[in-house]
């Protein structure tokens, strides 16, 4: 049995093969939906099953490093296992396995040609972002990096027949090169004089401090894009509902998060320093991000539009809680520094569950009614229970309610500003407060943009006749959602063990372990800092809950009889109460957009007191696509038809080109 | 020993808390028949209610989902739940390691988020309208809550009920300025999470400007009861709160029952003083328009926060 | 200063005078006769140099030149402007008098500018090397003035006559076969340009420069 | 040296004979067979000097060595595959009656020159012989833009002559000078202008002089280059032209010229020992690189594009040329070798794409992967290939660049940034509708050949992912020499 003399690293190579392989054999007999679903999509999810657990398997042991005999002659592939790695490929495998096993049903039941290409790019997809995760030199992970892009492209404009997502996949796939380009240049800085490209060298590189943050910036510009940090946020929002569900599942739950490796890695372990003021820019930029996504969120009518903006809010939170990290390391305070680096990464597997959870749901109410807005959906509840039931999870958890995993992280995350006060730099100290209290007021919002998503297309009324129709997800799909779910509750109810594995991938770059600290009391409490401090036990937590409501139920039961008669609603004296009266999408934004006001830029269409079918738009659009993309578009066209003057089809003039060019250099000569 | 006596107090706080939870709901609405020179229903109106309640039929909407029927049960856990956290009378509660304040605050959201899906489950106008209208309050008002606890967290430097009530009861008298500001927030969101005027009435049925009401208005029988019962719980515990951060004396320590009766004293004296201060503020103040209440809650926030500036400034 | 340098300085200066001539001259068929002029001063001048150093080679060179840009090349394009019958037409110039004035300025630039070189040059005929370049410059500047197509022509020709004077006069010449190489070019570079005219013609039907824009940035 | 002269005979004699059949009906079929043996020749050349190393022929008058020959053996395989898809296409033209005969008779005996023409500028010593074999291969081309007798057409080749012609007088003068200088060291005659000898004396050739035929050889050939603002030609002559045409100019004439410039730098340099030439290639290549991208998203012809796109990339070696150093120089011959390899292959599917829907205007082309999937997949990846899509070996070369130029000119890399992030939005932004969306085109009567784009793709994907060890050696070796 050579797999198990292989080491991990073995393993996780050869993994990535067998999904190229998988992919190629896609292409086998592409018109066949069941042999993709019910051979290749279930063999990809065993793979990321074998792939999460080797994840944990690995997280605590010393790293590893291979050289591959691929590559520039001088720069052999190399790849490399640590504690950040292999958290990362845990993330990766146990997010993937739901989300192939949601794939299997998925693209077996939608009727179409083409899937057997699609199955290359998802695996494609998928082995790329394993390779992100381990390379260890700057050419191997440019590769990864830009063939990840190119993969989640091509899956994204799946549909290319349809105009605006061909436009979607073309801004996508622009923001992701341009973002490249800064991660290479800031490699390019980091090999320092020595030109060498691994990242071992750049490890012991010594950078004069302009141009370590230089380096820092560049990373933080290139990533940010590719993770949606503002302003690089527009793709998003336009990518996200183009692709087809699972894929954007695995783009907003996963490749996000290689993002966020990225950046880590640069940061605490590339780059020989850090400096104060890189943290607060990352918080700064993640807290502006994390309120702008969850308003943006609030008023989206679109259910994935609605779920991608969700998504940068996140992206924000995460990036805060790297800043906050950032901080604490430069004012050598480990423990707080452990604090939120375990945050950040609990909240990126937190975030990788639960959201492509609800991604997936999505994709069985489209898949059962062929309909994206919220505006024509509701009711579902009573159609698809499954689905309902599942995403009622997610939502929670996404909405930051004990005892979900969405809350672990926002309170581990909270601990560590709670206690950041001492801080030798004052304006630090003041610039707490405000941030906690951003990022409070984000998390809280995200609460009210999860009741609307999930009430407006779960609850209520069919706001359409032909919702009737709508089926349950398949047999394939459950397991996938059911899968992801049990992830939520399982991160929720269980954190005390997740902080210990976390502890080992913190360890090495903060040198502190948040899990043995005095007072940690047991397995049932997480208590950061202190028990007398703070501490959090989610199962006691649930127990108490779960036996309350059991101990009042049983005694109303008991005491009082249990008679129950249906009626109609309560119509307030209004007879034709119908589904149209319920609050639409829209309707339920209303309020933020009222709120927030200045930062949307909406464009209103109001009906004339004569108007025969009198109708009304809102539409609230992102006020920096037109301060900021459009202008750059403008400015590249303006520029170009200056350029273009230089052609005018003239001979002469082009002889008087080359006569000029001669004298000028002839002069320059002298 | 030790963990059976712990849990005795345990319990018997809470179902003090759950118990008395109606009286001070009764008592609040007797003061303010005084203050409206009414004689009003007796402090045990409440209970009578509930009583009716549990005794009429459950008459359910068509097409109400089962979240629709669980969310009361759940509503009214959370709520005793939330009784068993909160320190009334001693602070040696065995519970409340399992939770500190960002989770109280947690529950309260797990509580209310149930009760709007629940409200936009029958899918009238009046349900989806009640939920988007709580939810907009909850979500300013959870922040500010959030802030108000902040400042005694970094006073104390611990998050847990327990070491806060502990350290502010139990050491040399000192003025906060900061406290003072959180005391006001907190007082605002009080009214507004507990829906009492200026942001929402309890006596109301004008459909136009009623939040919780319409929430519940697909409720009968036994479930309104569990939520009218939760309501009141909930009034309670944040009195409760109110007097662990910012009145704390007189509690009982871990540990010293003979004080115990001594707390029971003071905290009905507390609780007395609060509800009728609560029926002043309510008679003095009128409801305002449901979009003025963003500008209320903001302001709430605004005095957190600065609660807490001042703290970081002047370290008290 | 021995008598072949004198020579030599005598045609150098001919050459820049039918340089400017051209650079002045509306009639193609006039233009066409001072490029076979051209022709036989290098020719001479060839014969000259070779005879005052012995330079073997440079009588083939001065045969070939002899042959190639007196006889053939005009004959050509004496044949073409008849077959195109554009002989008797005459350019619109744009005002002469700026255009010598420029033409004086380069010559002064190319002077200075071969200055340091030809203080290194070993050979007899130092100062040359700046005649050959204003030659070449000047070609190029009738080319940048003229309109129709065979002038232009006529112009780039001039500036390889320019060439090979400065090929000839500062360096004995180029090796022989690099020589023959250029010279079989020219031959069918003007060749390719004769099946052009027609081409030409049959597409715009007219030798007007001013027809060929279309292609542009628009 | 009997394979040089095989390598140069070959297509010698292959123009002579398709002189007089070349209007058969079989004339393609025996133009394939003559560049087949030119591969087949060079193949054994490359062999050779994979065993002996460098060899020199005809008393040094030809001569190989590491930068030369895998030139020559990319310029024989990119002039084979390219006839492979003359074929067809051409095939496809004369039945569409946009040629006739006697036009295919000089199309395939000029082919033949042209690339005798480059492979005796790649391989000769003699910078004389280089110059003659430049200005050759002009007029080999010349008739082949106004191959179509349109008015374009005729334009595009009437400016194409004069403007290369101009320019490459120039570089004769230069050349001239070369000479003057250099008789003084090593005496009059035939080896006073052979690189090898110029190359072991450069450092005692005459600065002043150097440097002034330095800017003449970098006007003339640079004009070939097609750096701007001496590459006007560039676009016409290459949309006009037949699309096999513009494959080769595009992959092969540019390279060369280039060739011509870099083996000019080497003497210079060494005579000057100052950065003059290193740093007027900067800037030209910077130039061309900025220009060319802004011109891009100006483009209506799919042919046009594709050739500023040649001249942006000519700019980028040219640059990476001009910083010099081991790893921008390996990095620049790499560019070189992917940039012809997939920028023929992309010709050839957009020729294919023009040919179906009957127009090079891009905003008629539409929907190719429906219609057409092998020629829209083609097109898709090489476009984005020569965008620097990794895993692709125009990445390789252009991380290696744009990482040295980091450390070397910071300077210039925000100018690179924008213009790479220009030109990724012009391109990928108007090939992306031509492959994807909705479309309703006819089929090709002679099916199109495309196993040369996905042959040339498949090289450059496995230039990007492992380069063979004897190339990257030459590379070595040429970076080593070029300095």
């Amino acid at each position: 049995m050579p797999a198990v003399t292989a080491s991990p690293l073995e393993v996780v190579l050869g993994i990535v093969l067998f999904w190229l392989a998988i992919g190629l054999a896609g292409l086998l007999r592409p018109q066949r939906p069941e042999f993709l679903g019910r051979l290749l999509y279930p063999l990809g999810a065993a793979g990321g099953i074998v792939l999460a657990v080797v994840g944990v398997a690995s997280i605590a042991l010393p790293w590893k490093a291979m050289v591959l005999p691929l590559g520039l002659p001088d720069l052999p592939f190399h790849v490399r296992l640590d504690g950040l790695s292999a958290f990362f490929l845990l993330l990766l495998g146990g997010a993937s396995a739901g989300i192939s096993c949601y794939a299997a049903g998925y693209f077996a039941d939608v009727k179409q040609s083409g899937w057997g290409l699609t199955c290359l790019q998802y695996h494609w997809f998928l082995a790329s972002m394993t390779m992100v995760l381990i390379a260890d030199d700057a050419y191997l992970f440019m590769v990864a990096w830009e063939s990840m892009a190119l993969a989640s492209y091509f899956l994204v404009t799946t549909d290319h027949k349809i105009p605006e997502i061909r436009s979607a996949g073309f801004l996508y796939l622009l923001i992701a090169h341009v973002g490249a380009i800064g991660i290479l240049l800031c490699f390019g800085v980091m090999r320092g004089e020595g030109g060498e490209y691994t990242f071992d060298f750049m490890r012991r590189a010594d950078l004069p401090l302009f141009w370590g943050s230089v380096a820092y910036l560049l990373a933080l510009f290139g990533f940010g894009a590719k993770a949606g940090l503002l302003p690089m946020h527009v793709w998003l929002p336009e990518a996200h509902p183009a692709a087809p569900s699972p894929v954007s599942a695995l783009m907003s739950g996963v490749m996000l998060k290689t993002a966020i490796y990225g950046l880590l890695r640069v940061t605490f372990d590339l780059l020989p320093f850090q400096i104060w003021w890189w943290g607060v820019i990352a918080l700064a930029f993640g807290l502006i991000t994390a309120l702008f996504g969850v308003m943006f969120a609030a008023v989206q009518t679109d259910m994935k539009r609605l779920l991608a903006y969700s998504s940068i809010e996140n992206i924000g939170i995460i990036v805060a809680g790297v800043g906050l990290a950032i901080i604490f390391h430069v004012y050598d305070n480990p423990r707080l520094a452990a604090l939120a680096f375990v945050a950040t990464l609990y909240h990126c597997i937190n975030h990788a569950c639960f959201k492509s959870l609800l991604f997936l749901s999505t994709g069985s109410v489209l898949h059962a009614t062929r309909e994206r807005n919220l505006g024509r959906l509701g009711g579902l509840i009573r159609n698809m229970p499954w689905v309902a039931a599942l995403s009622l999870v997610g939502t929670l958890a996404i909405a930051g309610v004990p005892p979900l995993n969405g809350f672990v992280s926002e309170w581990l995350l909270l601990q560590a500003f709670l206690f950041s006060p001492g801080l030798p730099n004052p304006y630090l100290n003041m610039l707490v407060p405000v941030s906690t209290a951003a990022l409070v007021l984000a998390a809280a919002l995200s609460g009210y943009v999860m009741v609307k998503f999930y009430g407006v297309i779960f609850l209520g009324l069919r706001r359409e006749e032909r919702l009737i129709e709508a089926h349950d997800a398949g047999r394939w799909e459950r397991a996938g959602l059911a899968w992801l779910a049990v992830g939520c509750v399982a991160l929720g109810i269980f954190p005390v063990a997740i902080i210990h594995m976390l502890d080992a991938v913190t360890l090495p770059f903060v040198n502190y372990a948040i899990g043995e600290n005095p007072g940690a009391a047991g397995w049932l409490l997480i208590a950061p800092i202190a028990a007398e401090r703070a501490s959090y036990g989610p199962l006691l937590f649930l127990m108490g809950v779960v036996g309350a409501v059991l101990l009042t139920f049983l005694t109303v039961r008991w005491v009082y009889h249990g008679r129950l008669r249906r009626s109609d609603p309560w119509d307030c004296g209004f007879p034709e109460q119908n589904a149209r009266m319920q609050d639409t999408a829209e309707g339920f934004g209303q309020p933020i957009k009222q709120i927030f006001e200045p930062f949307f830029r909406i464009r209103r269409h109001l009906p004339s007191p004569f108007d025969a079918k009198p109708s009304y738009s809102a539409i609230a659009e992102d006020r920096l696509w037109y301060w900021l993309y459009v202008p750059v578009a403008r400015a590249n066209e303006k520029m170009a038809s200056v350029i273009g003057m230089l052609q005018r089809g003239r001979i002469h003039v082009y002889l008087l080109y080359s006569f000029a060019t001669l004298i000028v250099l002839l002069m320059f000569v002298r | 020993m030790a963990y059976l006596e712990s849990f005795s107090y345990q319990l018997a706080q809470t179902l003090i808390v759950v118990v008395i939870a109606p009286l001070l709901l009764g008592w609040v609405n007797q003061c303010r028949a005084w203050l409206q020179n009414r004689s009003g229903a007796g402090v045990l109106q409440p209970y009578r209610v509930l009583a009716k309640l549990f005794q009429k039929d459950v008459v359910l909407a068509h097409g109400a989902s089962p979240l629709f029927r669980f969310s009361p049960y759940l509503q009214f856990g959370c709520m005793v739940l939330v009784a068993s956290i909160v320190p009334v009378i001693e602070t040696n509660l065995l519970f409340a390691p399992a939770a500190d304040v960002i989770a109280l605050v947690g529950i309260f959201a797990l509580a209310r988020i149930f009760s709007a899906l629940a409200a936009m489950d029958v899918g009238t106008a009046f349900g989806s309208l009640g939920a988007r209208r709580e939810m907009l309050v909850a979500s300013l008002s959870e922040p500010a809550l959030l802030m108000v606890f902040f400042t005694p967290l970094l006073i104390v430097q611990s998050s847990s009920l327990n070491t806060i009530v502990d350290t502010l009861a139990h050491r040399e008298f000192a003025l906060y300025p900061s406290l003072a500001f959180s005391a006001v927030a907190f007082t605002m969101v009080l009214l507004a999470e507990n829906a009492r005027i200026p942001i929402d009435n309890p006596a109301t049925h004008l459909e136009l400007t009623m939040i919780h009401e319409a929430l519940i208005l697909e409720y009968s029988g036994r479930h309104l009861a569990l939520i009218e019962w939760a309501t009141a719980v909930k009034l309670t515990v944040y009195c409760a709160l109110g007097i662990a951060l910012f009145a704390p004396w007189g509690m009982a320590q871990a540990g010293q029952w003979q004080l115990v009766p001594v707390a029971v004293m003071v905290l009905a004296l507390k609780l007395a003083l609060a509800g009728a201060g609560l029926a002043l503020l309510e008679t003095l103040s009128a409801k305002m328009r449901i979009f003025r209440a963003p500008e209320f809650l903001g302001m709430a926030f605004l005095l957190a926060v600065l609660g807490m500036l001042i703290y970081l400034l002047l370290g008290a | 200063m021995p008598i072949s340098a004198q020579l030599i300085n005598l045609m150098a200066a001919l050459l820049l005078l039918i340089a400017f001539a051209m650079l002045s001259q509306r009639r193609i068929r006039s233009l066409i006769y001072l490029f076979g002029w051209q022709g036989a001063v290098l020719a001479a001048n060839c014969v000259i140099v070779a005879w005052s150093t012995g330079q073997g080679h440079l009588y083939y060179s001065a045969a070939l030149t002899l042959v190639l840009k007196v006889i053939v090349l005009p004959l050509i394009l004496l044949y073409l402007i008849r077959r195109l019958n554009v002989q008797w037409d005459v350019e619109t110039l744009i005002n002469i008098p700026t255009t010598m004035l420029f033409g004086i300025v380069l010559v002064v630039f190319a002077f200075n500018l071969s200055l340091p070189i030809s203080q290194l040059a070993g050979t007899i005929t130092r100062s040359t090397l700046g005649i050959a370049m204003a030659i070449v410059l000047l070609s190029f500047l009738m080319m940048l003035t003229r309109r129709k197509a065979v002038p232009q022509v006529i112009g780039f020709l001039a500036m390889e006559n320019g060439l090979f004077f400065a090929a000839t006069s500062t360096t004995y010449g180029m090796p022989m076969v690099v020589e023959l190489g250029i010279a079989l070019d020219v031959l069918i570079g003007v060749l390719i340009l004769g099946i052009f005219f027609f081409q030409v013609r049959g597409a715009f039907d007219s030798l007007d420069l001013r027809h060929m824009e279309k292609l542009k940035e628009d | 040296m009997n394979e040089i002269a095989l390598v140069l005979v070959a297509p010698l004699v292959g123009g002579l004979v398709l002189a007089f059949s070349g209007g058969w009906t079989r004339a393609a079929l025996i133009n394939v067979l003559f560049s087949l043996l030119t591969f087949v020749f060079s193949a054994l050349l490359t062999a050779r000097v994979i065993e002996e190393g460098p060899i020199t022929g005809f008393d040094a008058l030809f001569f190989v060595d590491p930068f030369n020959v895998f030139l020559v053996a990319l310029t024989a395989f990119v002039a084979f595959t390219t006839a492979l898809f003359s074929r067809p296409y051409m095939l496809n033209e004369q039945q569409r009656g946009k040629l006739t005969a006697r036009m295919m008779r000089l199309y395939h005996s000029m082919y033949q020159m042209f690339v005798f023409t480059m492979l005796l500028a790649l391989l000769t010593n003699n910078m004389g012989v280089l110059w003659v074999a430049m200005e050759a291969a002009t007029l080999t081309t010349v008739l082949l833009v106004s191959l179509y007798r349109t008015p374009a057409s005729i334009e595009a080749a009437w400016k194409y002559f004069i403007l290369c012609g101009v320019g490459i007088a120039q570089a004769l003068f230069g050349t001239i000078l070369l000479y003057f200088a250099a008789e003084k060291v090593l005496g009059a005659g035939g080896t006073a202008l052979l690189w090898t000898q110029l190359n072991a004396v450069k450092g005692s050739l005459e600065p002043t002089v150097l440097s002034l035929a330095f800017v003449f050889l970098l006007v003339g050939y640079g004009t070939k280059v097609g750096l701007v603002p001496l590459h006007n030609w560039l676009p016409d002559a290459h949309a006009e032209g037949p699309t096999p045409i513009s494959a080769v100019l595009s992959g092969l004439l540019l390279n060369v010229a280039l060739y011509a410039v870099v083996r000019c730098k080497v003497l210079v340099d060494g005579a000057l020992g100052t950065r003059f030439a290193g740093d007027l290639m900067i800037g030209f290549g910077l130039l061309s690189v900025i220009v060319a991208a802004f011109f891009l998203s100006r483009q209506k012809d799919v042919k046009r594009l594709f050739a500023y796109s040649s001249i942006e990339h000519m700019g980028l070696m040219t640059f990476a040329f001009g910083m010099g150093g081991p790893v921008a120089t390996f990095a620049a011959l790499l560019h070189m070798t992917v940039h012809s390899l997939t920028k023929s292959a992309i010709f050839f599917a957009v020729g294919h794409a023009a040919q179906k829907s009957g127009t090079q205007m891009m905003d008629q082309i539409r929907g190719l992967v429906i219609t057409n999937p092998t020629i829209g997949w083609g097109l898709m990846l090489g476009s984005l290939a020569i965008l620097g899509m990794p895993p692709f070996g125009v990445f390789a070369s252009e991380f290696l660049i744009l990482s040295t130029a980091m450390r070397e000119v910071p300077w210039a890399t925000p100018i690179l940034l924008l213009a790479l992030g220009v030109a990724f939005a012009a391109i990928f932004g108007k090939v992306q509708p031509m492959v994807f969306g909705e479309t309703s085109l006819p089929r090709l009567p002679h099916p199109p050949a495309l196993m040369p784009v996905f042959v040339h793709l498949g090289l450059v994907l496995m230039l990007g992912l492992f380069i063979p060890p004897y190339l990257a050696e030459w590379y070595r070796q040429a970076a080593a020499l070029i300095g």
